[in-house]
């Protein structure tokens, strides 16, 4: 199905919600207000966005370490993101999980610190969904450095002979940490490998956030329709530093000039105001409210708690627990 | 009570039933468990069909991947790693994510998952089938480890295990296997964290792992010939571990020994060792002796193999040791 | 290049003492003479027999848990293996390794106990090789449940990154263990997922001794020349059980019967009369050598005393090592 | 002598430097080792090029296949895991493979090949980012196992590990990466199985591992101040383990005790303990004392993060403990 308006402004204001959210958490980081080095994916915004986009509250979703993108997607708010990389009592993990975002009821699923570790997980969920008849799909987004993980194939292969609802979204952002892909990646494009496994693929503009989200509800619903897993590739560029402190200047800035004519969030609006959707007013107040939200959310997350250091003890074990 | 003796393949099967039938979200995954290649998990495939009884690829890593994955999205499967040793390739998601998560999610997460694992030294099948890795599971957080030593033990564990919301690794010594002892018709549960005692005795206090149990048990007969009465307990779960009913005993014992298949070095009785030294040292008279494989892989001759792993013998003299009669 | 008749009866001579090894091996496990449960490959003998024919003696080799064949093929006698499977004195470990068959002055390298650890390693062994100019080429052999295991796509991904003298050699038998590969493998080839890392593949008659040995000498001429990886897929059919004690009944007697007409050492004995390169009395006194060689193997290694328990202790470190 | 100092990661970088003009097998492999995510590896690849110091794809397991497999054909690689917890990813490879074919291989092979890998908590990482893992290596066969506390001993074991025929993993506390310390600038060597007492002290003897050698060091200070001498050792190495060293402190003090980031369950200082046990029970005028992480996953908020792992003061506590001046 075409994106329809209402639907593309949502995810529009989303993106600009991840770019703004990201931009003031890395203040935050090298202010050491917040304590971890982030990761952000300034220029990548649409990935994330568009292919948490259309799935349903209760699809399963393994995001990525980079930015906020699919979790601001798939629902999380920037308030329930910055207690978390603060490390603040009032997170939904009260402190312990940090920047491996999480929230189990509206299907934000586990990121391992381990990349790579999601695959077998996200085909576990497929599993149990098609066991239980759910209709669910997961999703497993990751990127093109972690294709090289050992559990990628494998997990490829199980999803492809039990035809289970998942579907392998790799955000090619063309850089690994401190070096250009091709130095870690044998090949051009990772989602031939798909089928290898006889798992069907397709590779998608990811700086379009109209193509990623049609391809992803393509997918999907083709998944839940029993059509079995399928990869997508999304081609962008991480325009930013790989992490907070990174040294940089292994990116030639024309690429990045290149790829900042092709920011996905600029395409979106001018797409928009050519077609008369959306006007100059409505960017300003959208703006103006995502900058409000977030400026809240950080005076939230500064005001709370440090959770307390006797809740260590809690909930070692499931069910009661043990003692250390 | 029945007096009905089956073989600990038979225990574990029937407690594989008897869950699949409680609990329609238990299943199973592993290599070639519809055949069932140790016989575990023969035939409930025709019982529970091939939904709940999956052949999985060979690659141990992915299928504990997978699930956790389930696990943690409302099934509770068993995933079979067919030799012990295997584990080190799912070490990644077993010690890392699956016994971090439930407490990291701050309680919104469970992982209620098994790792049944046939394992430990039968002669002559070589160094990387024949280890007792079971200790390898005690420094990493949130895991249970269970070590059955009998059908009765493997029944009324595995039902427990299966039931718990936590991963529980689940030892299955492949000496033990066929073995037969008695189980009754009735249902039963052995809790986790509950030793056995499998032989009374006053005078020492011997922990046994596993199928050094039944070493134990022949070892604690030869010494009653001798007049020393040993006490003979199996932990059957070495996390949790019951520590009070050890302590019972050396509170009248005042002497410890333990002993264990898999390696001394870094070893369960290092962890007891180490435990009685924290918590009861005005409670004993001699030094706990520990007792386990050297420190070296296991050869494949069986003459080299026995050389590797504590014997009756050495578990009689272990217990001479710990009464001062022997250095 | 074609493969001329003295290499060829060469293979078959090597064929023929691979099938009579494994059939006294198997019955001397049964009569438990032999403590492990072997694994043995009636049928597929063409397979490590072939790969291993063209590589020199320094070349690195890392074989498969089932069957004789490479291990014949590299240059290893019946009593080497013999006394390895009895676990006696005499054996090249002294009784320590048992069915992981090694003997590395020859290049047969470890066969791990774990199926797929051997990926890594053949990554490795060729890297050395390439590090130190040396002109070794590695083969990887391994069976198609083994392509499943979580380092095949990343060896793959390293042998083309790095363009490596590595041969990755495909056994497809058409089972593993007690089922149809087609359970537990998604695809009907293998060979195909190299192109998803950059790496060409062929797909090889593996029953055609000639076809085998050619493909093999052109991809590891290839290698050797600074061409790189390839991957090799031979269709072949395991004719036995998985295991000694294995209880059978799960292959299709029709399907048993039709591969066995298609055996290797019968076709090749047959082109060979066919093209009046061997003859009937060459036959049986080939027959002949061979079971005497292994009458005298099986009886060393039974006359062979099993090893002192004291040396447990040699060995656990290099240089001297530590106590235990 | 030479009083230059220089930080932990530059005293890393010079082992690697001269021991790869020493010798033209040492390679380096590993995620990003040419740009050198921590420092250790940075700038190698302009004196040694890109055949010498590899970027990997990111894959720990096949990763440390490869350098096994390149060590057994006649390389010294040199793997960087990025963070220690990713061990576990590789374990199947170094427990299973790595530390064995020496042994049973009967001498044939060698697996000369080092593990470096920055771990240990540091506020604000989380859970799979900062865990201390060194004592999972004790229970397996053939490896060793260092864990430098200064610059200067990480130079001396690095080049030591390095020359070593064996596997060695190389724990370096991101605590103490930017640490300065005094490195001589002529050549020396650390043997590994050299423990260091890093302050004497007549009343207790205290073993501490990698990062908590300093807050050993500081708790001794203050206790010193209460009249208490606290005689500091690093082992350096958990595997081989320099017994003697601590026997000869413990000979003196009859008190032991044993501090770890890693978790103190299945630990090291478990091992420790029951080697006191085991050996020095004699000597031991109060039970051991081990401190050590809980048996919890490390949550991520630093205030939390360090309740898990012991500090200072708990160290302080231990001491008086074992003195029998506190419960
Ligand atoms: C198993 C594992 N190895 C290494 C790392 C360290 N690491 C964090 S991000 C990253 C690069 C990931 O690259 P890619 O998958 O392309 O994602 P991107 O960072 O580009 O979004 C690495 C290696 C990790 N977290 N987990
Ligand atoms: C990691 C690992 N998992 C499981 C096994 C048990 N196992 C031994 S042989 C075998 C089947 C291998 O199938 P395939 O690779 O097709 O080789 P084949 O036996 O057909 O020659 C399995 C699963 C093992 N040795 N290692
Ligand atoms: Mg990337
Ligand atoms: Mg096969």
């Amino acid at each position: 199905m075409p994106l329809e308006n209402g639907k593309l402004k949502e995810l529009y204001r989303k993106m600009v919600t991840v770019r703004t959210l990201e931009q003031r958490v890395e203040q935050l980081v090298t202010a050491a207000r917040i304590p971890c080095s982030g990761h952000f994916g300034t220029g990548q915004e649409a990935v994330g966005v568009g292919v948490s986009g259309p799935l349903r509250t209760d699809d399963y979703l393994f995001g990525t370490h980079r930015g906020f993108a699919e979790y601001i997607g798939k629902g999380m708010t920037p308030a329930e993101i910055l207690t978390e990389y603060y490390g603040k009592a009032t997170s939904l993990s009260r402190g312990r999980l940090g920047q491996h975002l999480l929230k189990v009821d509206i299907g934000v699923m586990p990121l391992p610190s381990s990349l790579g570790s999601e695959f077998g997980m996200a085909v576990g969920a497929a599993l149990s969904s098609k066991l239980r008849g759910s209709g669910q799909v997961a999703v497993n987004l990751f990127g093109e450095g972690t294709a090289g993980q050992a559990d990628f194939g494998p997990a490829l292969e199980m999803a492809s002979l039990w035809s289970l609802p998942l579907i392998f979204a790799c955000n090619n952002n063309q850089y690994v940490e401190l070096a250009h892909y091709r130095n870690v990646v044998a090949t051009e494009d990772i989602a031939p490998r798909a089928a290898g496994y006889g798992v069907a693929y397709e590779i998608v503009d990811g700086n379009d956030i109209t193509r990623v989200y049609e391809a992803t509800e393509r997918a999907v619903e083709r998944a839940r329709n029993g059509g079995g897993p399928m990869l997508l590739e999304f081609k962008t560029y991480r325009r930013g530093s790989h992490y907070t402190g990174d040294p940089g200047g292994y990116q030639p800035a024309e690429e990045i000039a290149a790829w900042a004519k092709k920011d996905p969030i600029d395409r979106c609006r001018e797409r928009m105001l050519a077609d008369g959707v959306w006007s100059e007013a409505e960017e300003q107040a959208l703006r103006q409210a995502v900058q409000d939200e977030i400026d809240a959310a950080v005076q939230f997350a500064e005001e709370s708690p440090y959770p307390d250091p006797a809740t260590v003890y809690e909930h070692i074990y499931a069910q009661g627990g043990m003692s250390a | 009570m029945s007096q009905r003796k089956i073989t600990f393949i038979q225990a574990v099967r029937e407690a594989f039933q008897e869950e699949m039938r409680r609990d329609e979200r238990v299943f199973v995954l592993g290599q070639d468990v519809q055949a069932g290649i140790f016989g575990t998990t023969s035939g409930l495939v025709r019982e529970f069909g091939q939904e709940r009884v999956i052949n999985t690829p060979i690659c141990e890593s992915a299928t504990v991947g997978a699930a956790l994955g389930a696990a943690m999205t409302g099934m509770r499967p068993v995933v079979q790693i067919m030799f012990g040793d295997f584990n080190y390739m799912a070490m990644e998601i077993t010690a890392n994510q699956a016994g971090q998560w439930h407490y990291i999610s701050d309680g919104a997460l469970r992982a209620p998952m098994v790792i049944e694992t046939p394992s430990g030294a039968r002669g002559g099948a070589g160094y990387g089938h024949s280890q007792s890795l079971e200790a390898a599971f005690i420094l990493p957080p949130g895991l249970k480890v269970a070590v059955p030593s009998t059908p009765y033990d493997a029944k009324g564990l595995l039902k427990s295990a299966i039931r718990d919301d936590n991963p529980v690794l689940f030892f299955e010594h492949r000496r033990l296997l066929t073995q037969r002892g008695p189980v009754p018709e009735e249902e039963y549960l052995i809790p986790l964290g509950q030793a056995d005692v499998k032989r009374e005795g006053r005078d020492v206090t011997l922990v046994a792992v596993s199928a050094t149990v039944q070493k134990a048990l022949r070892a604690a007969e030869e010494l009653s010939r001798r007049g020393v009465e040993v006490e003979v307990i199996d932990p059957r779960t070495l996390v949790p571990l019951d520590k009070e009913t050890i302590f019972r005993s050396l509170q009248k014992t005042y002497r410890l020994v333990v002993v264990e298949e898999g390696r001394r070095r870094g070893g369960f009785g290092a962890e007891l060792s180490a435990t009685a030294m924290d918590e009861w040292f005005d409670y004993l008279d001699a030094p706990v002796q520990r007792l386990g494989a050297i420190s070296a892989p296991l050869p494949y001759s069986p003459v080299l193999e026995a050389a590797c792993i504590p014997s009756e013998e050495d578990i009689v003299h272990a217990v001479l040791r710990v009464l001062g009669e022997e250095e």
